[in-house]
């Protein structure tokens, strides 16, 4: 296998580009055959969401993007692994959040984007409020039992 | 021995309690985390309200998860925070 | 939920947009939350490659795809799918075949994602050829025991 | 009572055997997938090349997929071929 490229973690109020970052993994190395991507979007909510408000923990959040990342790439043989997670005011159908995993072969691409996508809905230093379209600032978005389900089943994975 | 921390707030942590981050000097009884979480609510209604339930209150000390029964001498940052729900 | 829009299944020589596939997904209902794409992309293959020559039997790769693509719609909420299988010559970086599926939920699709793919591998009539630099027609790519035994997999997960 | 059928063939399949698909009448007591494989053999050195080893061939009637016990009665089109590389 070539080398691999560090992974590109990136938090940022602004949109981010998801064909150019299937492009950027798929050009990284000649021996790229699988990319999976898992975009995250900002649902409607049977229209009462005017938008969320993404806060996050600075310096702790890139850290523990940070070794999320380094956990896959230990794990799964990746040519390259990108993660942007968006901060700021998401309107409802806009992206949130983008894992992209590429690899020679497809199961380590869709088992790392999975992993990534459980431990950053569970580790990372994100949380979201509801402004809602009536004006008014809705509650804070509940962590769901399940999403902390997910991250037990690969831990044992992992022994 | 009295320790000098920055205490940072997130979410509705930080709504309830007020503020988004204090320096405050902890006692030297006050040694883990779970008293942390104690010392606090006694500090004042807007910390009862916030830790009221301490079981879904998460820790981080310098950028990193710790549980409740770590200990956080030498801390210098300890974050407090609910479940996050990013992604 | 709202209505489950019908499966996108092309099979087609060009290549195909999954920018565009996924705004598609994206747009089609108002309560997506995730999207996940795999893009497979052929390899190198250390440069010996020029080129896979895809063949495929008419008729039943659409029926087959139809197939697959309905039973992933059956096993999990999807608000999408999409299915794009290329035909003909296909060179080293370039892309192969596209499966995106939306879903409130990423856990159903992330799992419809692979669903789909395990069984386009093993399932849907394409046969790979090698055209290799030296000018020369290479050999019929050899299908992997892996692939079979993951469709039983999917058979074990189902009864 | 014989039966006229199509047969269709794919990739290396289609190599060996030196044509893409053909209309053959297959005498009655042809009657499952397996016994076709047989009768094919017999027609020839191409036949014998391609279908040497007939676990390793694939077989659809109609469009699908069906194992080697399965009848070909009623059949209009049996395809063979490889295991499949798409994907």
């Amino acid at each position: 296998m070539e080398p691999v490229p560090a992974p590109i973690l990136r938090i940022q109020a602004a949109d981010f580009d998801v064909a150019a970052e299937i492009d950027r993994l798929s050009q990284a190395r000649a021996d790229v055959g699988a990319i999976v991507t898992f975009t995250g979007i900002c649902r409607a909510e049977e229209g009462r969401l005017a938008a969320l408000e993404l806060e996050h923990y600075p310096g702790m959040a890139e850290a523990e993007i940070g070794r999320i990342a380094g956990e896959a790439v230990r794990r799964w043989e990746l040519s390259g692994l990108t993660v942007i997670h968006r901060i700021g005011l998401v309107k409802p159908g806009q992206n949130i959040v983008l894992v992209a995993a590429g690899s020679v072969h497809r199961q380590a691409a869709f088992e790392a984007a999975s992993f990534v996508m459980d431990f950053l809905k569970s580790r990372a230093p994100f949380w979201k409020r509801e402004h809602l379209n009536d004006g008014t600032t809705g509650d804070w978005v509940e962590a769901r039992d399940a999403d902390e389900d997910r991250i037990r089943g690969w831990a044992v994975t992992k022994d | 021995m009295a320790s000098d921390v920055k205490l940072v707030y997130f979410a509705w942590v930080r709504e309830r309690i007020g503020k988004a981050e204090e320096d405050i000097d902890l006692p030297a009884e006050v040694s883990t985390v779970a008293q942390l979480l104690v010392f606090l609510r006694e500090r004042g209604e807007e910390y009862r309200n916030a830790l009221a339930r301490p079981e879904v209150i998460r820790v981080a000390i310098d950028h990193e998860h710790v549980d409740h029964g770590h200990s956080i001498a030498g801390a210098r940052e300890i974050a407090l925070f609910p479940p996050m729900t990013g992604g």
